[in-house]
């Protein structure tokens, strides 16, 4: 039932031409396919999809539309092509999709081999019940070191491309920003945003026990801020949170992060080697997990800052400089 | 094998063609962009799915769990979803920088204006 | 001594003489010692060459089992004597022209020029097919700038020409028929008698010596020809010695090489699948002829005798006899004499009266004898009567076609023979007997420069030498066809 | 002892050292560290290539979980090969890029534009050494994300849509990859290569198998610039900054090569791909039509950035058909076309780039008669463009020589015809450049030109002068290459 709703927002994705409810509807499909991944199980991964898709994404979204532009011109061109080549590559997977395992049949190849050993060992060796977080920090944990090198990657590209909202921008963004003057909201956030820090810290630590993690943490602390931006002003949050600080944030996660790969060279063990973090292994693999998580929350957090101030502090731009 | 026992993989297959048809077909900069995620999510679907175990739970280790969906797939998605917003951020800025440059977002408006030069 | 002097020298040579641009008169007694000093360096090796030896030298390994490699062979042996020879004579000749017509960017000419020399002693003392093919390459870049010194627009469209044709030939087919040598043999030497017997099957060997005959374009063979005379764009000194011995010489240098030494003689002879060969030559010989006939330009009939002279050498080779052979390799030499005294001879009458049509030439006889005098010579020996060097090297390869019943071969012969007088003949003729068409800017001027006429008259000097005492080359080319 | 360390080091300190230059901010620091890294990189490499041609195959447990649990870095003669490039040609061009980046990208962005040729680096460096079929993906994103962001620095606004076109393009491809990948998964339950390999044997022939190697093969093309799934390149190679232009053209899409070879080779194995798929002859025809149309279109470019970016198009097309003929000849050919090419553009665009510090676009008409201005400059672009003809004594005649033979090995004469005759159009353009160069007098922009600083000077020379000595000795290349392509075959035909 939610995949038809999922293809339906889909479809109305296609027929809208306004990019505002291009935008919203997105955003639906990205809640729609975040239930879609809890009722597969994938609770930490429907948790980031919610963030990031309907969340981030969203906001992300927004903002752009703000400086661009919201409607959509008619395609001119027949889109036989596209057509063309959009059914020819699913039909490539139609056909290879034919011969693939039934649909959640325990005995297909894909939980035979390496998943299993996870499920069996992760506990023992890591101390963690949450195996995808253990298989995300530790097994694989250098995936997620890569990972957290791209957001670094795509929190640099977007300083390099936007910059970090210079002061002189703000007079575009109404009397000093914000709609502090409406006291019920003030109120409100400074009641809210604390919540929401606490709450990222409750998901980052309970990521070993539960469904969340320094990644999803890392986007609701910089969603409080962003909050906080929206209510006081892109000039208050940055007297709060000044962008050489973010900066420092966006870069300081991943150092963290390899670091504590590094240490296990020193420790004598390989590249990031966390049995060697401590004398008990496990402890040493908790440990090195916790380091870990926290580098990916802090650059996460830095990033998406980075991102929306660089989107907040750009004034719009109605005709081209060229 | 049955229609129905495949119908999270057919799905998947759907949104994959929707997105790319988005991406080739779409003039609009941002759309395109939105394509680009539909596109993206539809294999979060094919792997999640794929991950499924029918009575299964989340892989989340507890007494009295038995049966737990593959946890490997989420921790690709997980990665896979991470880079998605990456790309996304990177494209938007350069959207609004061609935007600054064109004074439009639309593709032929841009193809035209660099013919000119 | 080691062969790979002889590259080093002119190398060296080269970079001194970029060094000395500033001061001309340095820098020509660089190029002039220089050219002296690989004389020197070349005749030193003949010794061994005819007691037999082969001196070699590995440059470098540039794939694996084939080396950039260095061997001296009897022919080789005279090409570059005759090309280190001539470049002595040319130097002095290209300061008297170089200076009389006060050119442009003279180091760049001598620069390119002793580039030129070293690519085509490496072309001579080729051990493998690879080697000859890298220095052939370099022999075309090096003289592209030479080619297109003036850098007028008829230069650069020249240029092209000469570039287009023979980087394309040689790129095309020449490297197409290696890889394919390789492939089928495992091999690229030299080796006596030839690589390919009983390697490559009837068919193969006439596709692949195809491949090689036109894809040698330096030799010229129709319809690959047309670079030569678009090369006539040139100063004068750079045809004299390149586009009349050294690069036209590498080409059917090479032919001859390939033939003797990777078909091998007697494999082709028993296979006949080099029986098309003389046709081709033959009409090539015939076709450059007639349109040598019909132009005006000095330089451009020159140059088509050139082209047809080159399959002289070609039609040889294609007889596959020993007698044959040594007409090849005789008539190398020979052309290359008499040729260059021909262009000495253009290049002076341009320096001193700019003539540059044949039209223009009556009566010039009495106004500069020498030149004149040289021009006859060198005439006479083109059209191969004695006393003169290209007699000697007709006459073995008439007697070739004869020996080998090659009617057609024969026919040629005589027929060009007859086209080369009527080309020729009518040019000395008008110069001696005909009044000077009253002209305006002809007036007052008398003989070429000194270094001009000191050069042109120790080439047609040489002409009649060649004829008197051949013993040095005809003994090389005995031992080449000896194998 | 930190030896047996290089291969995460290879990829990890390139990767440090970013965020580095971010917390540093300093343009000075951060380019001098991005040197040191760059050129330590390249001595890792070297000992890497070094260790495995003696001992074998490296493999180095990331995390200490052993494969297939954990990542593997698993390093053979191939991959070992490629590292050596992507570092040599990084450090390369590093070393000559200061005055560029001086001159081409705000001051105020410097730290930030070494942070993200760093982390391209590692990325690219991260591709070629893992043995990890997902981990393959994570690292193509990160050099994928940081090459777009360089691109757009370029200073002509048409870099901005270039590098969106190529986020939008090299996204669908990594994304196909993702898919194939998939599928492998599901189908064997593992990700490590070298475990694929042995259990793909097993579902060889079911559809799913063949359907990733279609996505696979589909989305590496997208990366590699096959033809004709190359419309992203030419404009990203026209408008992004000097150094940035040079450093992909010469590592980008090899590394791309490379990990189709990867794929083919090591993950499917020979048999399948060349024996039973018509992938051969699908691959033979698109590096054909690439070699010839995109050639043409090159000679009729005026932007010279744009004409060789074209040609590299066309060179890649030479790589590809290397593959095609799967024999071993045309297999070295490939490996060595990957190396000699990479230094080859590397060198071309580097020069471009001392050219650009006074224009700005490098068109024919606007570098007629540099030749007299910039002698050093333009005489190294000639070697270069003789280089990319396949004149002998470059590094290109090797490789023709081998993709020559290769063609002739699996009978295909037809095909050596056509390699030799695109080859031929290669002087077309080379020559365009020459004569404009050289024949042309000097327009009053030129003529307020000045000879190239040295520090640019040497490190293109260098390059141009690789060019020559991997024409004249191929001990290196050719070697290892045909080592390689014994190992890729694996006694296949």
């Amino acid at each position: 039932m939610l995949l038809v709703l999922l293809l339906a927002s889909a479809l109305a994705i296609v027929r809208a031409r306004n990019l505002f409810a291009v935008v919203v509807l997105s955003g639906i499909y990205s809640f729609i396919m975040a239930t879609q991944l809890t009722v597969l199980d994938a609770v930490d991964v429907a948790m980031t999809e919610a963030s990031v898709g309907a969340g981030i994404s969203t906001v992300l979204l927004l903002g752009t539309l703000y400086l661009t532009g919201s409607e959509e011109a008619a395609p001119g061109h027949r889109p036989v092509l596209p057509l063309l080549v959009a059914i020819a590559t699913a039909g490539m997977l139609i056909y290879g999709t034919l011969g693939i395992p039934v649909f959640g049949d325990p005995s297909g190849p894909i939980h035979q081999h390496v998943a299993p050993r996870y499920l069996q060992e992760a506990v023992e060796a890591t101390g963690i019940p949450n195996v995808v977080t253990a298989v995300l920090a530790s097994y694989r944990g250098y995936d997620t070191l890569g990972e957290t090198t791209v957001i670094f990657t795509a929190g640099i590209g977007v300083i390099l491309l936007l910059g970090m909202g210079r002061r002189a921008r703000y007079g575009a963004q109404g009397q000093g920003g914000g709609m502090q003057e409406y006291l019920v909201l003030r109120v409100i956030a400074k009641l809210l945003i604390p919540f929401a820090l606490l709450f990222a810290l409750y998901v980052q630590f309970h990521g070993d026990f539960g469904p969340g993690g320094g990644f999803q943490a890392g986007v609701i602390l910089a969603a409080g801020v962003i909050f906080y931006t929206i209510i006081f002003g892109l000039a208050n949050a940055q007297r709060l949170v000044p962008p050489r600080l973010v900066e420092i944030l966006v870069a300081l996660g991943v150092a963290i992060y390899a670091l504590v790969g590094d240490i296990g060279l020193l420790l004598g063990g390989n590249y990031l080697d966390y049995f060697v973090l401590d004398r008990d292994p496990v402890h040493g693999q908790h440990r090195g997990v916790f380091w870990v998580e926290a580098g990916v929350c802090i650059t996460v957090a830095g990033v998406m800052l980075a991102i929306f101030f660089a989107f907040a502090g750009r004034r719009r731009r109605p005709d081209a400089k060229s | 094998m049955t229609f129905i026992a495949q119908f999270n993989y057919w799905v998947a297959m759907a949104l994959l063609a929707i997105g790319l048809y988005i991406v080739i077909a779409r003039g609009n900069l941002v759309k395109k962009l939105v394509g680009l995620a539909i596109f993206q999510t539809s294999v979060y679907l094919l792997y999640i799915s794929a991950g499924k175990i029918i009575g299964g739970t989340a892989p989340i280790i507890a007494q009295g769990l038995a049966v737990y969906s593959n946890p490997l797939p989420h921790v690709l998605i997980l990665t896979a979803i991470v880079v998605g917003v990456a790309t996304l951020a990177l494209g938007l800025a350069l959207v609004v920088r061609i935007k600054e440059a064109y004074g439009t977002i639309e593709e032929d408006d841009i193809h035209s204006q660099d013919e000119e030069r | 001594m080691s062969p790979a002097w002889a590259i080093a020298v002119p190398l060296v040579g080269a970079a001194l003489i970029a060094a000395t641009g500033a001061r001309p008169n340095l820098r020509e007694t660089v190029t002039l010692s220089t050219a002296v000093l690989l004389l020197g360096v070349v005749s030193s090796l003949v010794p061994d060459v005819m007691a037999g030896a082969l001196p070699s030298a590995v440059l470098a390994e540039i794939l694996p089992g084939i080396a950039l490699r260095l061997e001296v062979e009897p022919l080789g042996m005279l090409f570059a004597l005759i090309a280190s020879g001539l470049w002595i004579v040319n130097s002095i000749y290209s300061i008297g022209y170089m200076r009389g017509n006060a050119e442009q960017n003279q180091t760049r000419f001598y620069v390119c020029f002793a580039l030129a020399l070293a690519a085509t002693m490496g072309v001579a003392f080729a051990g493998n097919l690879l080697t000859l093919f890298v220095f052939y390459e370099l022999l075309t870049l090096s003289t592209y700038p030479l080619v297109t010194h003036s850098g007028k627009p008829e230069a650069i469209a020249g240029g092209r020409t000469y570039l287009g044709i023979l980087i394309g030939t040689s790129i095309g087919f020449l490297l197409l028929g290696m890889v394919w040598t390789w492939q089928m043999t495992g091999t690229l030497e030299f080796a006596p008698g030839g690589i390919l017997e009983g390697k490559a099957s009837n068919a193969m060997t006439g596709l692949l010596l195809a491949l090689y005959m036109f894809g040698i374009g330096k030799a010229a063979l129709m319809p690959f020809h047309r670079w030569l005379p678009a090369a006539m764009v040139a100063p004068t000194p750079v045809s004299a010695l390149l586009h009349a011995v050294a690069v036209v010489k590498a080409g059917v240098f090479s032919v001859v090489k390939v033939i003797v030494y990777v078909f091998g003689v007697d494999n082709l002879a028993r296979m006949h699948s080099a029986d098309w060969l003389p046709f081709a030559a033959g009409f090539t010989i015939v076709m450059a002829s007639l349109v040598a006939l019909r132009s005006d330009n000095l330089k451009r009939r020159l140059a088509y005798s050139t082209v047809s002279q080159l399959s002289y050498v070609v039609l040889a080779a294609a007889l596959l006899t020993p007698i044959s052979i040594v007409g090849a390799a005789l008539h190398i030499s020979a052309h290359a004499l008499g040729k260059i005294t021909l262009f000495f001879a253009a290049g002076a009458i341009y320096t001193a009266a700019h003539k540059t049509e044949v039209s223009q030439l009556a009566g010039i006889g009495r106004r500069m004898p020498w030149t004149m005098g040289a021009f006859a010579i060198g005439a006479l020996s083109m059209i191969g009567l004695p006393p003169f060097a290209g007699f000697l090297s007709k006459w073995y390869i008439l007697q070739a076609a004869m020996g080998t019943g090659q009617t057609v071969a024969v026919a040629v012969i005589v027929l060009s023979t007859l086209l080369n007088a009527g080309y020729f003949l009518p040019i000395v003729y008008s110069a001696f007997f005909k009044a000077p068409a009253a002209d305006v800017h002809g007036h007052g001027h008398g003989e070429a420069p000194l270094p001009i006429l000191i050069a042109q008259t120790a080439t047609a000097a040489g002409t009649v030498a060649l004829f008197f005492f051949p013993g040095l080359f005809l003994g090389l080319a005995e031992r080449l066809a000896g194998g | 002892m930190i030896a047996q360390h290089f291969p995460a080091l290879q990829v990890v300190v390139p990767l440090m050292a970013a965020p580095l230059c971010v917390l540093l901010r300093n343009a000075r620091l951060a380019w001098a560290m991005a040197l040191a890294v760059s050129w330590a990189m390249v001595f890792v490499a070297g000992s890497l290539l070094a260790r495995v041609l003696q001992e074998g195959v490296i493999s180095y447990a990331l995390g200490s979980w052993e494969p297939p649990w954990g990542i593997e870095y698993r390093i053979d003669p191939l991959n070992a090969f490629v590292l050596v490039l992507v570092s040599l040609v990084g450090a390369l061009v590093i070393s000559y890029s200061r005055e560029s980046v001086d001159h081409e990208v705000r001051r105020e962005q410097h730290y930030l534009f070494y942070a993200a040729y760093l982390l391209c680096l590692a990325g690219l460096l991260g591709i070629a050494i893992t043995g990890d079929a997902f981990n393959v993906f994570v690292f193509l994103e990160i050099s994928s994300l940081s090459t777009y962001v360089l691109i757009a620095l370029g200073r002509d606004r048409r870099a901005l849509t270039a590098s969106y076109q190529y986020l939008i393009m090299g996204t669908i491809g990594a994304t196909f990859i993702v898919i194939g990948v998939g599928l492998l998964y599901l189908m064997t339950g593992t990700l490590n290569m070298h475990d694929l390999s042995q259990r793909l044997p097993a579902v060889e022939h079911t559809r799913p198998v063949l359907a990733a190697l279609a996505f696979l093969t589909v989305g590496i093309s997208l990366k590699l610039a096959l033809f004709p799934l190359h419309l992203w390149l030419p404009n990203a190679y026209a408008f992004a900054p000097s150094m940035v232009t040079a450093f992909l053209a010469a590592t980008a899409t090899k590394v791309a090569v490379y990990l189709l070879l990867r794929f083919f080779f090591t993950v499917f194995g020979a048999p399948l791909v060349l024996g039973e798929m018509p992938l051969p002859e699908i691959l033979l025809a698109l590096s054909l039509a690439a070699m010839f149309a995109m050639s043409i279109v090159a000679t009729f470019q005026d932007d010279v950035k744009r004409m060789l970016a074209y040609s590299s198009v066309a060179q890649i097309g030479y790589i590809t058909l290397g593959v095609s003929t799967g024999t071993a000849a045309g297999l070295t050919g490939t490996v060595v076309h990957l190396f000699n090419h990479g230094i080859t553009k590397g060198a071309l665009f580097l020069l471009l780039g001392c050219m650009a510090m006074g224009m700005k676009r490098v068109t024919l008409q606007h570098m007629r008669g540099i030749g007299r201005i910039m002698p050093v400059t333009t005489f190294g672009v000639v070697i270069g463009g003789l280089g990319l003809i396949g004149v002998p004594l470059t590094a290109g005649f090797v490789s023709k020589w081998y993709l020559v033979l290769g063609a002739l090995e699996r009978g295909w004469w037809w095909v050596a015809v056509l390699i030799l005759a695109s080859s031929l159009l290669a002087v077309v353009y080379v020559w365009r450049i020459v004569e404009a160069a050289y024949f042309k007098p000097p327009g009053e922009q030129v003529a307020r030109l000045r000879e190239a600083p040295l520090s640019m000077l040497v490190p293109a020379w260098a390059m141009i002068a690789a060019t020559v000595y991997f024409g004249v000795d191929t001990r290196f290349t050719a070697g290892v290459a045909a080592r390689v392509a014994e190992l890729l075959l694996g006694g296949f035909r």
